[in-house]
């Protein structure tokens, strides 16, 4: 073997190694939003959380490897074994990296439908999500449509640059969030959450797993956001220092706000991860903390309206954590990300109110459509003594801790 | 003195906190129990093997009152707590012979 | 025979249970319970949205001795759990009729 | 009426619960206790320093029945619970005045 | 220094940093397992399975390092350092690696034998089979004697191709499975799991920490496979998707065949891990998948019949998990290995049914003649009075929440 | 691209994507801390753990990011984002890693002071150590001062060779361990600790949390020491191996030291890697066994003589764990380091303990005047009322379990 093929080859490989290591990263966080999704639920809906989590995932590979990801991308690996190791499996490893951004989207919904949906039709759900909704978005950005994000795609064309969203704060989050709002306002408040117009927040299970939860979902994002340079050649320290400062950002502007509240600093970390994902390649890392600062003051405040003002359910905050900080993010990155703002350039504010503006309208229009149609068919919601009960014992016949008094 | 144990439902237990508090009566102690009556239960799978479990949960509470004011107190909980179906719980009454207040010392029905 | 009921503060419990040891009494029943009264409680917020919480934890010691020795009892608990601030607990005392020790099947006072 | 409260062994909770359903008692109420009493503990270590425990769990089961039935549930529970060494339990009998179901409104032995 | 030179040391720093990644996910692997087991015994025993797991890796690695290693590949590092530092210590990094699987080995029979054995007697059984045992049939497979797994060993000369088992679902998991078997069996059932011929299953402590323990395996389990390559620059995207993709038709079949069971979804994915190791360098991808979905089933299935039908009280079910679905895994590989059913071929059937034979019958005999011997020098059970206090108290002399009432 | 440059730009690469990998495991290690100390609390001190860990982190990454790391290094991230990303932002990496280091400080300090230091002052005393006396001795060491570890500083010139401490078992934990026994002394005991002079341990919350904060710390610390190397291609497998054998050593030894205490098996861990951090690089792993063996030992007997005969309330036994074993580890450096014990040479007895020296005097005194003045100016300790009711519902108005009875 001489020099350049050794040195292509070792490129290869260390291309492969990096996007596993980046994929198996971001499946951690899938642990994450289990943990994340069990302390903050009440006990009875404990175990749901966690078979729901890892049905989600299962269901989600199956259909974005035969469907959602050939829709994207036009890569089908329903091809000879020779062919798939032609690359030493490079594409399987990209898909892979892409898969656990996809599976996402029915773990961020997770958390705002919890304690009162129907086990069976939100998996379907998530299925029609992950294997339609989001690759077709997914191929407008980054995929093969690139009419959105293509370089030379519409949007390149008419605003100058393409739509730029580095690591998914709009593809990924704003799509969950969004995605998941319709699905709470049809699903509606879980019993006894508000009682004659008062709000009555049901007190959560356990601190403990989401804090877990959240730092497994810290510590997976810096493989969620850095891996996204989809090969190791292009990696970038700067891609993990705005990560860094964002989730500090959100976190210290989450304590402050909320006066030291441990939900919140918790939150607000993830909500800075969130927002800076768009924007963190070209984001100067004063900018990425201003950025997570920004967000972390959104969760606080948005939360907080959206549950106690506008009186909508959602138990773990997903619409103003994935969904709204995730829209931030994505203008954000068509603030500073210009030049004048310490930024790496090439973005412009209207190709990034446009991207943004098009993941909404698709996410609101196709969670109204299939949570309806879902409705309708089969019901989406828990009986009422099902709720009751709790959906442990109502759909998984076991407690969250069997032993517990005799 | 009368002491009330009622075992009720936990989802009723706010509303007969607020009852008991609209009639006066704040102090009580209260004690998560597990009851066992003529209420269906549940089925609980582990590994492939069925049970059937029927003992739930439930809240006890205690009240130690004077005599005059227990059937007051009574009637609040009755109507806090009911909601006609099986399991809604019972109330047991006896009697307190005495009742003596730690912090001060003092005996008896003042002590309350 | 007579139940003795104390509700104690956690963090005088093993003050309290010295405190009987020294009088000779070691049998007693202990559970975890939530009080409520005229103690003051605290503030919870639960995700920006504030609660006063004035269910607190406490102790419950059921201690069932013959009448002669109850006062010592009662006198030995209020010494032990005494702070003087609000919360420090309550005693009540019932009649027990009778009482088995399982393991022997005995009955009545000699079976305490 | 009259009150059965039994302390036992968790471990024998399932055996009493079946013999108790064998005569026909299904109502019950039960808590997770400690007992202290003369069964001896057990040595725990923290970081270095020993500590002897003599709370030890037991399960607490508190019954109400009409008074002609009472020394059959004593019985079975006697019988269903004895290991015969130390540390099996206590069952006290005390009386209750009245009793309220909850569902119904009814008073009285009938409420049972 | 010059290009080829620089390529090389290149080279050699991704091979060993590979290594060392990889090692530390399956290092992380060990905390899967001890809360695997923490969550599915009862309260009073789960400081026992922290302690137990903790223990045994420690003393897997002294062993491994003075005795099995050795034994196994004919490396010893009781040579000067600037012999180790020759390589960039390359040889101590692989050392770790194949570590990290040695020690599955107690920790696999731990979960089996949990709630009732005794702990030194079992940190011993451990040390031996660790130190003697798993290096014994690990020579013969990938080791310096190569007689089964080696291309120019017995079984190569006599079916025509060696023995498969890329990443230890014969090697590891089968082995660990059938030891635990007679150590099962030789201790008989927990006080008051068959009472009067009923089966009467202790409930477990906690699902959420049986969740924990299961994703920290199931991550840790992508090091364990796509590290098996053994050097960076084999690394295969494709060993990933297969992992990956049999996990999650473990999970899913386990679900559909338990009726949302959640302590069986868990174990399904492990199930399909286990047995995709060995072949998921030549498996196609939607082999592997169907591969997952079989070890699924066969879990679910055997499970059942394995405690309700022939009662033995293998608490974890670590037989059916680890010793059938890694006994699958390994003909499996000669199933869908062969080019015909989409694989890479190279793999023969009877190569394999032999390779998994030659397993069974060492695990069988040495956990009986060792568990025997214990049991006979001094006992393998805890007392009567100790099981009943649980082995926390009666061992450690520690509740697992010392501070709980008092 | 011609083949050098093609072979810079990935070494480049690699040492960006090796770093970030390091400082991810260290970052992961910050969850450790926090789970190490809600395990070892009482159950109304939990959520100020884990409150406090995340606020920690967040401000020390602030004032390491401004203050810290250009103070230690002269290097500063206000300057224009291409010259952050010249060197695909290994600078910012590198950051990245260090300040994971220098954000163990006050996590250390944490596990001290638990359940009685108040949460400002804390938080404000943990960004002066990480914003100016960490730096300041880690400039010595490291950095560009030099004078305690440079080649050609003082110490170099006076002893020979300089103070070596390849990972930090004394620039970070022995700084941590000995910045926190002022602390502690000023505060004293927690309310009930010391009864009429009778020590009177306080009961841990919960084995399982005590055991994942242990499992956390273990597993991220192969990044602490092995991206040490701060490049890729010095990346060496004899640094994971020896931190292996320190810390199974350590754990075997308070195994047998305690009698299979549970909580000293998971310290002991933690000792051996805190020793074998200093001479990781340079130990034979022999001797890297028994230097854990001997600080596995060091944490069991100090443990117990600092808070059964001194009397001192060191909560998680922070000085003796991180502050003896890690001055333990700096001498030790000077021992087995040397060739005729086995090791690489290049070490000297007498600059390891001249630099031990200067980190204990400099935390000694650091400590005591910024507890001191901060205890002045507004208090350090929570008023007893507070510390009575727990600092979870006085500061964060939360409990750890909030749906706990009713
Ligand atoms: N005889 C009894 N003694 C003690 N507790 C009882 C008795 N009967 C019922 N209870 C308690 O009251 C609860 C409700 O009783 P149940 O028979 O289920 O419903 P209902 O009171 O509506 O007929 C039970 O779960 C149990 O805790
Ligand atoms: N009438 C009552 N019946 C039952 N328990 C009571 C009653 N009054 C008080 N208690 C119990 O005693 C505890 C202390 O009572 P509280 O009124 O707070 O203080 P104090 O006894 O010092 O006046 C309460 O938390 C509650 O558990
Ligand atoms: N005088 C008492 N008052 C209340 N509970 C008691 C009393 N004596 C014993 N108990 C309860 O009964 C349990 C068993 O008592 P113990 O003295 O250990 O055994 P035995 O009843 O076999 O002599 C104790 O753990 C405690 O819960």
């Amino acid at each position: 073997m001489n020099l350049s093929q050794g040195l292509a080859q070792l490129v290869q490989s260390g291309n492969v190694f990096f996007l596993i290591w980046g994929a198996v990263m971001v499946f951690s966080m899938h642990a994450g939003f289990a943990f994340l999704e069990a302390g903050s639920v009440r006990k009875k809906n404990v175990v749901n959380a966690f078979t729901k989590i890892l049905s989600d995932w299962s269901v989600s590979t199956v259909v974005y490897f035969f469907i959602g990801f050939p829709l994207a991308y036009g890569i089908t690996f329903l091809t000879p074994i020779s062919q798939l190791l032609g690359d030493q499996g490079f594409n399987l490893a990209h898909f892979f990296f892409l898969l656990t951004f996809a599976a996402c989207i029915p773990a961020i919904i997770s958390g705002g439908i919890a304690e009162r949906a129907q086990f069976g039709t939100q998996i379907i759900a998530g299925a029609i999500f992950v294997g339609l909704i989001y690759p077709l978005y997914e191929a407008l950005v980054w995929g093969r449509f690139g009419i959105i994000g293509g370089v030379s795609g519409w949007l390149a064309n008419f605003a100058g640059v393409p739509f730029h969203d580095f690591a998914g704060s709009v593809v990924v989050h704003a799509m969950g969030g969004w995605l998941a709002l319709p699905a709470i306002l049809i699903l509606g408040p879980r019993l006894g959450r508000y009682l004659k117009g008062k709000s009555m927040p049901l007190p959560l299970h356990s601190i403990p797993y989401l804090s877990l939860g959240t730092w497994l979902l810290m510590i997976g994002w810096f493989g969620f956001n850095v891996a996204s340079a989809g090969v190791m050649t292009r990696v970038s320290g700067l891609v993990a220092v705005n990560s860094l400062l964002a989730m500090v950002g959100g976190a210290l502007a989450a304590l402050v706000f909320s006066k030291n509240d441990s939900v919140f600093i918790h939150n607000g970390a993830l909500a800075g991860l969130i927002a800076v994902c768009a924007g963190s390649d070209i984001f100067h890392p004063v900018a990425a903390l201003i950025v997570g600062i920004i967000a972390g003051i959104i969760f606080t405040k948005c939360f907080v309206i959206e549950t106690e003002v506008f009186k909508i359910d959602d138990v773990l905050g997903v619409w103003p954590l994935h969904g709204i900080a995730g829209a931030w993010g994505g203008i954000a990155a068509g603030i500073f990300g210009y030049e004048f703002l310490g930024g790496a350039g090439g973005v412009s504010i209207v190709s990034q109110l446009i991207g943004v503006g098009a993941c909404l309208v698709i996410a609101l229009i196709a969670g109204t459509i299939v949570y309806k149609f879902l409705d309708a068919i089969s019901g989406i919601r828990l009986s009422k003594r099902d709720e009751m009960l709790g959906s442990d014992l109502a759909v998984h016949r076991v407690k969250a801790y069997p032993e517990e008094l005799l | 003195m009368i002491k009330i144990e009622s075992i009720i439902r936990p989802q009723s237990f706010e509303a007969v906190k607020d009852a008991l508090a609209e009639i006066g009566i704040t102090g009580m102690t209260v004690i998560a129990v597990k009851g066992h009556g003529r209420q269906k239960g549940y089925t609980e799978v582990y590994k492939g093997h069925e049970y059937h479990i029927n003992l739930l949960e439930k809240i006890k509470i205690e009240i130690v009152v004077s005599d005059e004011v227990a059937d007051q107190v009574v009637d609040a909980i009755v109507k806090a707590a009911q909601t006609g179906e099986v399991g809604d719980g019972k109330i047991f009454l006896s009697d307190v012979k005495n009742v003596i207040r730690i912090r001060t010392g003092e005996k008896g029905p003042t002590a309350l």
